[in-house]
């Protein structure tokens, strides 16, 4: 956190000075680490090891709060008798079907729930039978590697509505004795995952768990609340969902979720990282996560409603938020009798993301491509891919800030260098256009915090230069130029398109406010509305996006709000906005005891105060929803949820600690180890994630698991003087020299046993290509015993390409594409390669060399 | 002997900036400016002794020197447009704006005395300007000596002693060997003499410095750039030359080729010298043990 | 400029003796102040790097950013960036910013210039043709109304409004490979 | 004036010439907060227009500026430290990171040997290099006992940390002391900032970090006591920071002396040799 939020980090040190205990579990020593009280390396890939072994610690011991976990989760209910956990099938839950490597989540129903209702999570390609193309991930499968199959596309892209249709569950067991209530369920799946086990899988020596362990425990309860911060060094494996997962399991437990100096806090790498997961510019979702639709035979609005999200909880007036959400993109054209133009969206059939993209680009399948301030050839994974791929387009257009590698590929790609491209071969027509930067330009960006702040243009933006906002905006008025007058249908989504913006300054630009008014709502008068409960389904209100909706309340720019932190609450309620409903932290319900009580004078945030939920921040719960509340059967929305249950956007308004629905690769979380690994799985016969998304394809293989060829684990990550593929930092003197150079850290016996230099160059060799980089030999990197084995680990930052003002190689070049099947992300944070003194061959040597590695290892030629 | 100390450091990298004086221009002018004081002075007890031969010679070489060193000095700036700015203050803290109104007196005077010398105008003027010059040249020979010390090179720093004795040992012999070479072997006498005693001055000053004699902490190791590196190779050269020039200068009074020979060895023996001292200051800055360690020492005595 | 203005004479007469600090002044220092006390406006902003948000002041000056710095108001960041957020008047007004279209033809080995309105004309009709070359009505007989002739990756910082429009055109045109950073 | 060229020096401006001046400012740099972002470095060159000082991997450690110098005003030390270790165990590492200034001395050498005035004392006790004056002599640069002053050789003048001047005569933090995520970077009176200084190594001994001590801070060290001092977690000479620096005019009266004898030597010498036969 240090490392990558230096500014967010003045809080820990804060939290620090006031008392509390920081532990840092990462593979390197950081900066972060510098300041911790305690550091604890781990092997890349294992962290649900740790987690696990936290959960059966709190579990076995009997550390959970007892009546947050009995109230606010799902830990007495009574599991279906289907049920079959990893305990029972050697690492697989019941389910599997080993043919398309996926999972029929069926048994993982409540017991006595309906697994209609459950619908829940609304995972389209869990729809088993309508979607051959979907579902096809491919993971080892019980069997071992060969089992293997390889399909053209991953598993169908999951929608990623947070919710799931389970409803209240019939059965419980509030002595959470039953052997099927999730409770004990869940202390016999991590009842495995023993200090011993940590010991073995993470390298964490059984003192050092115990050092954790107590700490999180002694620091959780009433009185004391534990927080758990992640980046991408957990969501990026290929079982990253499950880590988060894992440590939701552990914060319920421990009562942790819903209070102050609780939570699970992802610290999210870009200004509005989180805005464009809000206001999606992902295949999969739609804004304020309402999913996008799947092709499916009669799919109309009703039936895509009743897959996308369930009836209870706030999810229950989803109707209303995409009913909104179409009127507010077709407008007047959008009519209860064409359904909305619910049909004008286009339907997905499996995994479109980036990575899918790339492989369809190299296939020739893709002929244009925008890439809007994003520089996938340094900063995704498999770069030479990413490049091959651009290579193969028709067109490419770019803006951004500075000629970064994406534009310039075709004259300074390291294919080029090799020879596999030539400049005079490369057909891809570039369009550089330049980008307006954040101070040329109105409009918001979503903090981690879910915070919208508005930026407010200083000057113009020079020459050329212009804002996305102008350019989509003039881009979509051309087209639709183009095409007026059209009679056919296909174009009609375009020409009833509502796209029509006032327009400000010597640009004419379009106003940035007004698209926040859009995204915000209007009534059927076109008055802005108040927020999201006022929304309705008969389309007599538009909102862009559901969750945003009150971030122009009274006709006021929230997100503009800068009354100074000094002069109002620590919660700093009137600066920005926070979606939803200006709320600082989510499920703060659960911050009071069942009956509306903060659980002590000392962790008070909001509370019942006879009359109406109270305190520092908006409750987020129905403000005059008494505890006492139970309700009505058939009862629907969130009038369907009990004063008791805090989490409102879940059906039944429970933390789930078991998922019945929801995820693709499981229920629960389970330790697989990275698809590159170098050691076996020591806790289930079952080595990877059962589902993970892989392509065994050329310039895509993998070292198979029986390989010895690339004994080193390597894992990636950023550092505090640049900016991700380095657009934004690499081109800029005063970072650049702060990190002028590519370098690796290994840890000075690993440097002993390959003969390193400190200060030299080393070749790094996985099974995809060779890069070079300095060496620094560091005890901060710390080789683990893992099994009885020595474990290298071997540090990559991976900033640097072939442009700007420092270069080098990019380490992400040595990535595979292998995939999260929840998620679609790539697992960036362990793989494997060798590494060697020197520097890389030059030309078409580079190849070579990797061809000779890979013909060692027993890889497949490309 | 003091045990050595534990001696740590950020990464073996200097603490101090290696001086930013560098050769040939530092070493020329601390030459130049000693000779051309010692040349003035010189000039005018020649002059006052009815030695016009003499005294010529050495208002030449005053003028001349001291405006050569002048140009180097100038020459070293980072911004030499602004050389004037070295007389916008006078600062009795800084040695440099000391030297700088003193080398300006020193310069007007000389050039005044060698034009009249030259000319023949303004006798009167030229024999005042001469005999103010004698004043001031002495200084110009050895403020060096506090221009290097106050510094926080240690090297030298701790030689405040020895590099002003030193300059004036370095400058007397320079100013008798330029003269016994530009002067008949009948009117050197005083060249001869000054050469001699200048040597014997300078040898003893650098040999002190060499060994530490009289350095007040750790003078082994501070002194230690001395005897090492280029410095050391230097002053040792220098010695060599100085002694070779000073027996040289002693035969001179037989024979003008060997005042020759000795004017050269002597003019050698002290810019190797001066090249010394400079080289040793770069020494001294740029390895940090010799600023920890007597550092660290002091600390814990104290 | 009389004798007043020679620092020695000031030295002599003055409370500065030594010529250490007040005699040695020139106007220059004398006139110093700080610019952004002299911006012609300032502007509320949020940095553009990683997703804390922290606050920032942009300060113009005749049509310039002459500084960019932290907001002491943010209840986030209270007034302090980090080196990238630091650095972001290098990133604004940085001399290898690239401000104008460029235009690489097919099979060229350089970059040509290209007017921006005829760039945006060439880049419709592009859309308009990936568009129908990839469009699908149906895919394994299910209808999907959409097309994979063209796809988009953004980064994320990209403002909500822009990324709104992206999705808007976009998804209207019946594209389906619209992503983002935030799944890498 | 006494105490002018050593010693403690309660009012530092007034020797400076100025009358009523501003309580005396500096920084107070707490290492055990710092966690290496850097950002006073940036923050510093963007404010005072500083240019890059090269692009070169050092190896030491994420230290790539390596010192302070004429084009970096603020320098970020990393220093490693473990205790020997066995594979599994993990031994003990410490990273120490320490943002290096100026010191702003009481007694500054750096000024008190700058010929032409470039070098000045502000009413606020800092020091400060005009570069409207500088000639770039380079005495500053061998007079620093803190290595820090330097030449930038295509400019011809030399540069250093202005503590701001310009921002703290307009009311302002320096740059670096604001951008600083941490407060590690600490700017006030001095006065203040010592007190702040004493209390923090009194929390730190408590909490058992014996090895926190202050540098700089001691108005009868031998510079008077730093405008710019720090809490460190080591020996100073570990950050590369001299252990017990003295400025070096502290002997000036004494070099004169000798140079003043060294004067007559030569005079006498010359003298000397004109007695006698011709």
């Amino acid at each position: 956190m240090a490392e990558c939020h230096p500014v967010g980090f003045q809080w820990v040190m804060e939290a620090k000075a006031r008392g509390a205990r920081i532990f840092h579990i990462d593979p390197r020593f950081t900066r972060t680490s510098a300041v911790a009280h305690r550091h604890m390396p781990i092997r890349a890939g294992s962290d649900i090891v740790l987690l696990g072994a936290l959960i059966n610690h709190v579990l076995s011991g009997g550390h959970d709060l007892r009546e947050y976990v009995l109230r606010y989760t799902n830990a007495s209910v009574i599991l279906s008798e289907d049920f079959q956990d990893t305990e029972d099938l050697g690492g697989l839950f019941s389910g599997y079907d080993a043919e398309t490597s996926s999972y029929d989540p069926e048994t993982w129903a409540y017991a006595g729930g309906e697994q209609e209702a459950p619908a829940a999570g609304a995972r389209d390609e869990q729809e088993k039978g309508d979607d051959p193309d979907g579902g096809t991930s491919q993971g080892d499968g019980p069997g071992g590697p060969s089992g293997r199959i390889t399909q053209e596309h991953g598993p169908g892209a999951t929608y990623e509505a947070t919710s799931s249709q389970t409803g209240h569950a019939d059965e419980r067991d509030e002595t959470l004795r039953h052997p099927r209530c999730v409770y004990q369920v869940l202390k016999r799946h991590f009842a495995r995952y023993t200090p011993e086990m940590v010991e073995q899988i993470c390298g964490i020596a059984p003192d050092d768990f115990a050092e954790l362990a107590d700490a999180i425990v002694a620091n959780s309860g009433r009185d004391r609340t534990t927080a758990w911060v992640y980046s991408v060094g957990w969501t990026q494996h290929t079982v990253g969902a499950q880590y988060i997962r894992t440590a939701s399991i552990l914060q319920l437990l421990l009562g942790n979720i819903g209070r102050p100096g609780g939570g699970i806090l992802a610290l999210r790498g870009h200004a509005s990282i989180q805005g464009s997961t809000d206001i999606p510019t992902l295949f999969n979702l739609l804004p304020g996560y309402l999913p996008m639709p799947y092709a499916h035979h009669h799919e109309d609005l009703d039936t895509y409603l009743e897959r996308a999200a369930g009836d209870t909880g706030f999810w229950g007036r989803k109707r209303s938020y995409m009913v909104s959400l179409l009127k507010a993109w077709w407008g007047d054209a959008a009519t209860a009798e064409n359904d909305f133009c619910f049909d004008y969206l286009p339907r997905l059939t499996g995994d479109h993301g980036t990575y899918h993209t790339v492989l369809d680009q190299i296939e020739g399948k893709v002929k244009g491509y925008f890439l809007l301030g994003e520089n996938p050839a340094v900063g995704s994974a498999a770069g030479r891919l990413q490049r091959l791929g651009l290579a193969a387009l028709d067109w490419l257009v770019v803006r951004d800030l500075q000629l970064i590698e994406s534009a310039t590929f075709w004259k300074n790609s390291p294919e080029i260098e090799t020879g596999e491209l030539t400049p005079e071969g490369i057909g891809t027509e570039v369009f550089f256009l330049p980008a307006a930067s954040h101070v040329e330009k109105d409009g918001t960006f979503t903090n981690t915090q879910r915070l919208l702040q508005w930026h407010h243009k200083a000057i113009d933006p020079p020459d050329d230069a212009r804002s996305d906002l102008w350019f989509i905006y003039r881009l979509g008025l051309r087209i639709r130029e183009r095409l007026e007058g059209s009679a056919d249908p296909v174009d009609r989504p375009v020409l009833d398109l509502t796209w029509d913006y006032p327009e400000e300054g010597p640009h004419h630009d379009p106003s940035a406010e007004a698209v926040l008014r859009e995204i915000n709502g209007y009534d059927a008068d076109g008055n802005i509305l108040s927020g999201f409960t006022a929304l309705k389904d008969d389309g007599s209100t538009s909102c862009g996006c559901w969750i945003y909706s009150g971030c122009y309340t009274d006709g006021v720019n929230q997100t503009a709000r800068r009354k100074p932190g000094s002069e109002q609450s620590w919660v700093a309620p009137e600066w920005g906005w926070a979606w939803p409903s200006n709320r600082r932290i989510l499920y703060n319900r659960a911050s009071a005891d069942p009956q509306g009580r903060p659980w002590s004078e000392r962790k008070a945030y909001v509370w019942w105060d006879g009359e109406q939920w109270t305190g520092h921040d908006v409750p987020d719960f129905e403000k005059t929803k008494p505890p006492s509340y139970e309700p009505p059967p058939d009862a629907k929305a969130e009038a369907a949820l009990a004063g008791t249950d805090p989490f409102i956007m879940q059906t039944d308004g429970k933390g789930w600690l078991f998922v019945p629905r929801g995820l693709v690769d499981g229920p629960l979380p389970a330790h697989y180890e990275p698809h590159e690994s170098p050691v076996e799985n020591l806790l289930y016969k079952q080595q990877g994630n059962p589902v993970r998304q892989t392509y065994d394809r050329p310039g895509n293989r993998y070292e198979p698991v029986d390989s010895d060829v690339y004994p080193y684990v390597f894992t990636t990550y950023r550092l505090t003087e640049h900016h991700t593929a380095g657009g934004m930092s690499r081109f800029l003197p005063y970072l650049s020299e702060l990190q002028p150079e590519m370098f690796c850290e290994v840890s000075p016996e690993l440097a002993a046993e390959r003969g390193l230099v400190h200060g030299d160059w080393a070749t790094i060799i996985s099974a995809r290509t060779a890069i070079e980089a300095r060496v620094l030999v560091t005890d901060r990197v710390r080789p683990l015993r893992i099994q009885g084995r020595v474990i290298h680990q071997i540090g990559l930052p991976y900033h640097w390409g072939s442009a700007g003002a420092v270069r080098g190689d990019s380490a992400n070049d040595l990535l595979p594409i292998v995939l999260d099947a929840n998620t679609h992300i790539q697992e960036s944070k362990a793989a494997t390669c060798d590494i060697r003194p020197g520097r890389r061959p030059q030309g078409p040597a580079l190849r070579a060399l990797v061809r000779r590695y890979r013909r060692m290892a027993g890889i497949p030629e490309d | 002997m003091v045990p050595r100390a534990e001696f740590r450091s950020y990464y073996g990298r200097p603490i101090l900036k290696k001086p930013r004086w560098k050769a040939p221009h530092m070493p020329g002018y601390l030459y130049l400016g000693g000779l051309s004081g010692a040349s003035s002075t010189m000039a005018a007890l020649a002059d006052a002794t009815g030695r016009q031969r003499l005294a010529l010679t050495g208002r030449i070489t005053a003028a001349a020197a001291g405006t050569a060193g002048a140009g180097l000095l100038v020459a070293e700036l980072g911004r030499p447009e602004r050389f004037l700015n070295m007389l916008r203050m006078f600062k009795p803290t800084s040695p440099m704006s000391v030297g700088s109104w003193i080398l300006a007196g020193q310069g007007g005077f000389t050039m005044a005395a060698a034009a009249s010398a030259v000319t023949g105008i303004a006798p009167g003027l030229g024999r005042a300007a001469g005999a103010a010059a004698a004043v001031t040249g002495p200084l110009v020979a050895t403020y060096t000596g506090v221009l290097l010390a106050d510094t926080a090179v240690p090297a030298w720093h701790e030689a405040y002693r020895h590099l002003p004795l030193l300059f004036a040992g370095s400058s007397l012999a320079s100013g008798g060997a330029v003269t016994m070479i530009a002067t008949p072997r009948g009117d050197a006498g005083p060249a001869r003499r000054m050469a001699l005693l200048g040597a014997g001055l300078e040898l003893a000053a650098a040999g002190a410095l060499e060994r530490g004699m009289g350095l007040r902490e750790r003078p082994e190791l501070v002194s230690e750039p001395y005897r090492t590196g280029r410095a050391g190779v230097l002053l040792r050269t220098g010695r060599a030359l100085t002694v070779v020039g000073a027996v040289g200068a002693v035969a001179a009074s037989r024979s003008r080729a060997a005042g020759v020979i000795a004017g050269l060895a002597l003019t050698g023996g002290a810019l190797c010298t001066r090249f010394a001292v400079l080289y040793a200051g770069h020494a001294s800055a740029e390895d940090p043990k010799y600023t920890v360690i007597p550092q660290r020492e002091r600390r814990t005595v104290s | 400029m009389g004798i007043e203005s020679w620092p020695v004479f000031r030295q002599l007469t003055g409370t500065d003796p030594l010529g250490r600090g007040r005699a040695a002044r020139s106007s220059r220092t004398d006139a110093l102040r700080a610019r952004t006390e002299q911006a012609d406006r300032v502007v509320d902003s949020i940095c553009p790097y990683c997703a804390v948000g922290c606050g920032q002041k942009v300060y113009v000056k005749d049509e310039k950013v002459v500084q960019i710095e932290g907001d002491p108001g943010s209840p986030i960041s209270r007034g302090r960036l980090c080196p990238k957020g630091s650095a972001s008047k290098q990133l604004v007004t940085s001399p290898t910013r690239q401000t104008k279209v460029l235009y690489r033809r097919p099979y060229a080995t350089e970059w040509e210039p290209l007017d921006l309105d005829e760039a945006m004309d060439m880049i419709a009709d592009r859309v308009i043709a990936a568009r129908r070359e990839g469009w699908q009505d149906t895919f394994e007989d299910k209808p999907v109304r959409r097309t994979i002739g063209f796809a988009s990756l953004g980064g994320a910082t990209l403002d909500n409004e822009e990324n709104y429009l992206i999705k808007k055109l976009w998804t209207a045109l019946g594209a389906i490979q619209i992503e983002n950073q935030a799944r890498i | 004036m006494s105490n002018s060229l050593y010693g403690p020096l309660p009012d530092v401006a007034e020797d400076a010439g100025y009358t009523g001046a501003p309580e005396r400012r500096g920084f107070f740099t707490d290492t055990s907060v710092c966690i290496g972002c850097k950002a006073c470095e940036v923050a510093c060159k963007e404010w005072n227009a500083v240019p890059d000082d090269g692009f070169a991997l050092t190896g030491m450690s994420y230290d790539n500026t390596g010192a302070l110098g004429a084009s970096t005003w603020r320098h970020v030390a990393f220093v490693e430290q473990t205790r020997p270790r066995q594979v599994g165990d993990g031994g003990d590492t410490r990273w120490l990171m320490a943002s290096d200034v100026c010191k702003h001395c009481t007694h500054a050498a750096c000024l008190d040997v700058c010929p032409t005035g470039a070098l000045i004392r502000t009413e606020f006790a800092t020091v400060v290099v005009q570069s409207d004056v500088c000639n770039g002599c380079a005495y500053c640069v061998s007079a620093c006992p803190y290595g820090v002053i330097d030449r930038r050789e295509d400019d011809g003048r030399a540069w250093k940390c202005t503590l701001c001047y310009d921002r703290i005569g307009d009311g302002l933090e320096p740059a670096c002391a604001k951008a600083c995520p941490t407060d590690s970077i600490q700017y006030g009176p001095l006065d203040e900032l010592r007190e702040r200084a004493r209390a923090r190594l009194d929390a730190l001994h408590e909490e058992g970090v014996t090895e926190a001590r202050l540098y700089g801070e001691d108005e009868n060290d031998g510079v008077g006591g730093a405008g710019a001092f720090f809490l460190l977690l080591d020996e100073p000479e570990v950050y590369g920071l001299p252990p017990d620096p003295v400025v070096t005019t502290r002997d000036l009266p004494a070099m004169w002396k000798w140079a003043g004898g060294a004067a007559l030597a030569l005079a006498g010498g010359v003298a000397l040799s004109f007695l006698g036969r011709r």
